[in-house]
């Protein structure tokens, strides 16, 4: 196992799978000669030349599109946004043409096409720029949404969702890019998709969460024990949908506790779902309500020490702990 | 008798004609009177008196078809949209007709004239209307979505202007894999107004693509006329390809050899050169937007649509250049009407009779992992009915 | 109190309104010389002119962003989408630009539009054209979304809705526009956004929707009550974002069982976001997990038969109660 | 001392001058050189000596602004983005410059220099960019999201192309009200390739709107050259306008005379004749794409960047003008700059000094209902938080 970067994790994926099928390859702006605005492809173009990494130009609609009709004919494209939140200027391509071509067709066309990039906020580029669209896309019937937070996860969903023949979009995380963990050295290394990962036993209280919020759940979940003494766990979805119901609700029946956190809007954001999803599928295992914590029902706000609060903290998950607990910390 | 008699001439002609095209002695040129405009254009001269005879009887089916469709519409058969191509048949016909196995089609919800040309069969057409699961689309697409991928055919599609992208990919994935295609990518005249277009068309033009840009200019885009919709330049809305570096032409949709002689050298920078190309086919729909518009008389007028039904009607005019040359008799004309109208009907007999898809077929089609367990790396839910309403 | 249909309601909301304030027009594809698709404006065009209905191209981006820049400026653009299917090929205008200005610009600048239009599925049209987003809208600080069921509701969350300074969704039905229903004859009947109405009293059950469910659930009521004595209070959120929590809460304290039905999708549909709140904030009146039905999972099906199915029946309420009180029916 | 006295030459000039001009005895004609190109234009003919005095402060004030942000930033004063102008200064000036009580405009994220010549305050932008409780938008918006409708400045705006429609929509509300204004909406050269931009220019054309499409061609996106992300007609980007039937024209961006003389026949054809133009100024930023942007050597030549700063410099080249008019001398030019090197020290001081927003600012500014109570017809929950960090 080699300790690399989230980001190299990335890159070692798109490298493998692009050397192991020809059918694959990458379109987004910037992502050959400049190497990527966050340097994901960094020396795949100088590697794989012109036909394998291609430049495109501010037209997301346009790309897009291109990857569905070309993944339509067989070819495997992965396609960049530069900031997830651009993809609202190729919405109708990317989730109602993606999402409707194979059933429209009665099954006829497939459409294996990977949308990669970041969606995540907490990095001062204010309301536009920090949207993290994936309780939108997973409410598309004919999609799927991962969103890995550790290297591993990141080069094992890519990968499948590579080698997957439906639609798939990768939500990675601008800060997590350059955090550093254990990657196996297989080359064959996949997770699959709707998978969820315990990244940490417990016994008195389920965390789910997914993205970033997982790692601040993690540090949370130290604290819990070491002042509190309150054993969490920490449930990674890693995979947004499909969606691994089964250890959750495994969890929760064990825990008999749950808190849902995620970087989401509240309003209909992952957490509402998995929320309803735990009530309803494990009523009487709840000692009390589904508590959850999502962003600050805000637009993302520049100046960085509020946008820093509008972000679920380790901190904000101790406090909902405790309240759940009932500790007048 | 007649059409029996017609019916049973046909085939006696067809051998020696065939011959005498792969002598290259092209049947236009053997014609008395002065040959049709772009009649001698060398994809024209190198039709076969079967092959005028076919690409009429193509055109006469689409109406047909569409006639019967009306009519089941009407009883009450159906319900939605059906958006007629009634008035264009040249068009299709004309490049879709072209088609050679490396050759792709997208189009947008005025497709039965398309999905026809490529080979689908009435019976399946008829059926996905009917919402029956015999149809192209198991019943799944309806009227705006044909789908026929082993004739390459991509559909068929509703939101304005979406498929052009799409058409894109696919002439992308042609050169991708160094095939010598190209893909025809059909819009209406209010689409090229739609941004996607116009990113399309800049990707093509800055990428070499083979892909043909056909504006099906029927004058409307709904109740609205292409004055009130787009500016263009003086030489008409092809000509926006200008600002693309794109070559572009226009085209009398009411003559087919001319929508063949043109879409020929589109094709053939397609193939050759790996460029793309904006096609403006001049044309007409004569029924209203959709069944659903009925008042298509406020914002056209009688004489309009009787002009072109009249004087500038497609099948018309290739029946007129087909007699001209001696190729068609009327009976001949009168037989092929009548075979097409009974297909139809057949084909409407067929959807009737045919079940609907049952309702399990709801979940499937949906993602290809799961209709082909054990093919893919996934797991957990993908579904998320807190209950089916059957279950 | 006339009756009138729920398409009058709207045209006379919108009459009204254009006649009360020489700011407010009308913009969208064929809503002038052609009455309108679904003929919602007929006869607006000739009674108001070309300044106040303007027909526009089918350029949705263009006109969205249009009707945003003009909102800045003050005037009150009312924005039809043909469907609200199409508000995807202006997604980044529609939520991104229109919920993030008033924010960006720290309160300078604040956005007077409405789109409007139907949003359902249920007519045939096939996967791509029938979309809901409204769980999708309401996601999106600083935005509002309603969606009217009855011809009264429509007409006052309408002229709410265009005297409103903020951007708001007006979420109509084809299906309910020929629908008749009593409206108040004061060309100031408004509905404050945000409040719900309770449209059947009932001590039971409490079953929550909005739009066209509502009528559904209504239907469904009345046989819950004749065949099972079971008296089901029937909540019409009619406003999604703001929303009346205060109104579900207290009936779900009085019933102490909740249904909530709607014709989302499900995976982080509205459904999914109210089910959580009342889990959340009533967990202790609960006899029961919160119930949900949505539409079924998969793309809006052509097929006429079975795209009835895919939208939630009275008889699917019916069975749903049924299980919720253990009646083996 | 030499500063000093500069300073007090100035204001004494001034009456003179003003007064010429009155007369139209205009400041270039006076000088013994040949005049520079588009000096002899009438809104040129129109300037006094202190109105040029005043534009090329303009232009330092722009750079000296972000010279002092680049070193904040440098410093970690602050993250995000950061998008320079230097280098396209004379655009901001010889357009927005010219700006009416009816003229507005609106820009993209590379937007401080229209903020300056619009009139924003040094400090209130430095503030903004330091996500201050005293920036123009409260240290909500950034460096990409300047805002000052009051001084008809409506931002700022971060998605490409995304500002677009929405200039169109400001013009379009001026000619709804009646008034004789226009709006600049500028965009960056890789802008054009956005569908909205596309669609904008359509509805512009069509409805004879007064807007003022201004690409700013600083021949890069990012990291792409222009010829990489368009093809376009041979006369230029600016000419893929002929699409629409807009009117169209070219610019220098290194001649404020030839931007201000250009702009003003588009102003007047918006005023007037309620047309729109599409203007294409070609200019050069000096920087990166933004701060990120280190390694921009690399797609672009160290020859080129020398090329654009030692020989095309807009405010270089507006000097000398100026100085051959006999307008500047050497130490007026020492003197701007130090003036305006301490106006954005003071600036930095100023932003530095200011408090951030109270966290209770993160849910103003959102709903103007929920910010104005009692004149909205709302009730219910508007937030969704479960609960707040900081309750
Ligand atoms: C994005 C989008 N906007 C609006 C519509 C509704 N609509 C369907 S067809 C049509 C008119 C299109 O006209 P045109 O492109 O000329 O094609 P034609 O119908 O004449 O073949 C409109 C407005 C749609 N389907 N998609
Ligand atoms: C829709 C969208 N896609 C991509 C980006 C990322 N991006 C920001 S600026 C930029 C380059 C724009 O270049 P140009 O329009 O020439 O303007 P310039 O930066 O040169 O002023 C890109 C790709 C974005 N902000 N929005
Ligand atoms: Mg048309
Ligand atoms: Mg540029």
């Amino acid at each position: 196992m080699a300790i690399i970067t989230y980001r190299q994790a990335i890159k070692d994926a798109l490298a493998e799978e692009i050397t192991r099928d020809e059918s694959v390859f990458m379109m987004g702006e910037e992502v050959a000669q400049y190497n990527g605005a966050y340097k994901v492809t960094e020396g795949l173009w100088e590697r794989f030349g012109d036909k394998r990494l291609v430049d495109a130009p501010i037209s997301e609609a346009g790309f897009i599109g291109l990857g569905i009709g070309a993944a339509m004919m067989g070819l495997r494209p992965v396609i960049e946004m530069m900031f997830f939140s651009f993809v609202y200027v190729a919405w109708d391509q990317a989730v109602n043409n993606a999402s409707s071509i194979r059933y429209m067709s009665g099954g006829l066309i497939n459409i294996p096409l990977v949308i990669r990039g970041p969606a995540n906020g907490g990095t001062n580029v204010g309301a536009t720029h920090s949207h993290t669209p994936e309780n939108m896309v997973a409410n598309f019937p004919g999609l799927k949404v991962v969103a890995p937070c550790t290297a591993a996860d990141a080069k094992g969903l890519m990968k499948a969702a590579i080698r997957d023949n439906d639609p798939v979009f990768v939500m990675e995380s601008t800060i997590l890019y350059g955090e550093e963990s254990e990657v196996p050295d297989d080359p064959d290394f996949i997770i699959p998709l709707g998978k969820a990962d315990i990244k940490r036993a417990g016994t008195d209280l389920t965390i789910v969460g997914h993205g970033r919020s997982v790692l601040v759940a993690l540090k949370a979940a130290k604290e819990l024990k070491d002042k509190h003494g309150i054993d969490a766990e920490v449930v990674d979805l890693r995979s947004i949908r499909p969606l691994d119901e089964a250890t959750i609700l495994k969890s929760v029946k064990k825990t008999n506790r749950v808190l849902v956190v995620d970087e989401n809007k509240p309003y209909c954001g992952v957490g509402a779902q998995i929320s309803h999803l735990v009530q309803r599928k494990a009523f009487d295992y709840l000692d009390g309500p589904v508590h959850r914590l999502s962003a600050v029902d805000a637009p993302a706000i520049y100046s960085p020490p509020l946008e820093k609060i509008q972000l679920p903290s380790d901190r904000d998950i101790i406090r909902e702990v405790e309240l759940m607990f009932n500790i007048n910390a | 008798m007649t059409t029996k008699k017609t019916a049973k001439k046909t085939p006696a002609k067809k051998k020696p004609a065939a011959k005498s095209a792969e002598k290259s002695a092209p049947a236009a040129s053997r014609s008395s009177k002065a040959a049709a405009p772009y009649a001698d254009a060398p994809i024209n001269q190198a039709l076969t008196n079967d092959d005028k005879i076919a690409a009429l009887v193509s055109m006469v089916r689409i109406r047909k078809f569409e006639q019967a469709a009306l009519q089941a519409y009407q009883k009450g058969k159906m319900g939605g949209f059906l958006h007629l191509y009634i008035g264009q048949e040249a068009t299709a016909v004309g490049t879709v007709g072209q088609l050679g196995d490396d050759d792709h089609v997208i189009t947008a919800y005025r497709d039965h004239g398309h999905a026809l040309v490529v080979g689908m069969s009435m019976n399946e057409c008829m059926a996905e209307l009917y919402g029956k699961y015999t149809g192209c689309s198991k019943g799944k697409g309806g009227s705006m979505h044909y789908f026929a991928p082993d004739k390459n055919y991509w559909g068929g599609h509703g939101i304005v202007g979406g498929q052009i992208p799409l058409g894109l990919g696919i002439a992308y994935a042609l050169k991708y894999k160094g095939k010598k295609g190209c893909c025809f990518a059909f819009m209406g005249d209010g689409a090229v107004n739609q941004g996607p277009v116009h990113e399309a068309m800049n990707l093509a033009g800055l990428w070499d693509i083979p892909v043909i840009f056909v504006i099906e200019n029927n004058k409307y885009s709904m109740g609205t006329s292409q004055e009130r919709s787009s500016v263009y330049p003086k030489e008409g809305l092809a000509a926006r390809a200008d600002a693309y570096n794109i070559v572009w032409d226009q085209i009398s949709g009411e003559n087919l050899y001319e929508v063949r002689a043109k879409t020929r050298v589109a094709m053939e920078r397609a193939h050759n050169e790996s460029r793309p190309t904006v096609l403006e086919i001049a044309t007409y729909r004569y029924y209203g937007h959709s069944i659903a518009d009925a008042n298509h008389q406020k914002y056209r007028t009688k004489e309009e649509i009787l002009e072109y039904q009249q004087k500038r009607d497609p099948i018309m005019v290739w029946e007129r250049y087909l007699k001209e040359e001696g190729v068609l008799t009327d009976e001949q004309a009168k037989e092929i009407d009548k075979k097409a109208k009974e297909e139809a009907k057949d084909a409407v007999r067929f959807a009737e009779e045919s079940p609907f898809p049952p309702k399990e077929e709801i979940l499937r089609d949906v993602y290809h992992s799961v209709d082909n367990p054990g093919t893919h790396s996934n797991e957990g839910e993908i579904f998320f009915n807190d209950r089916l309403p059957w279950n």
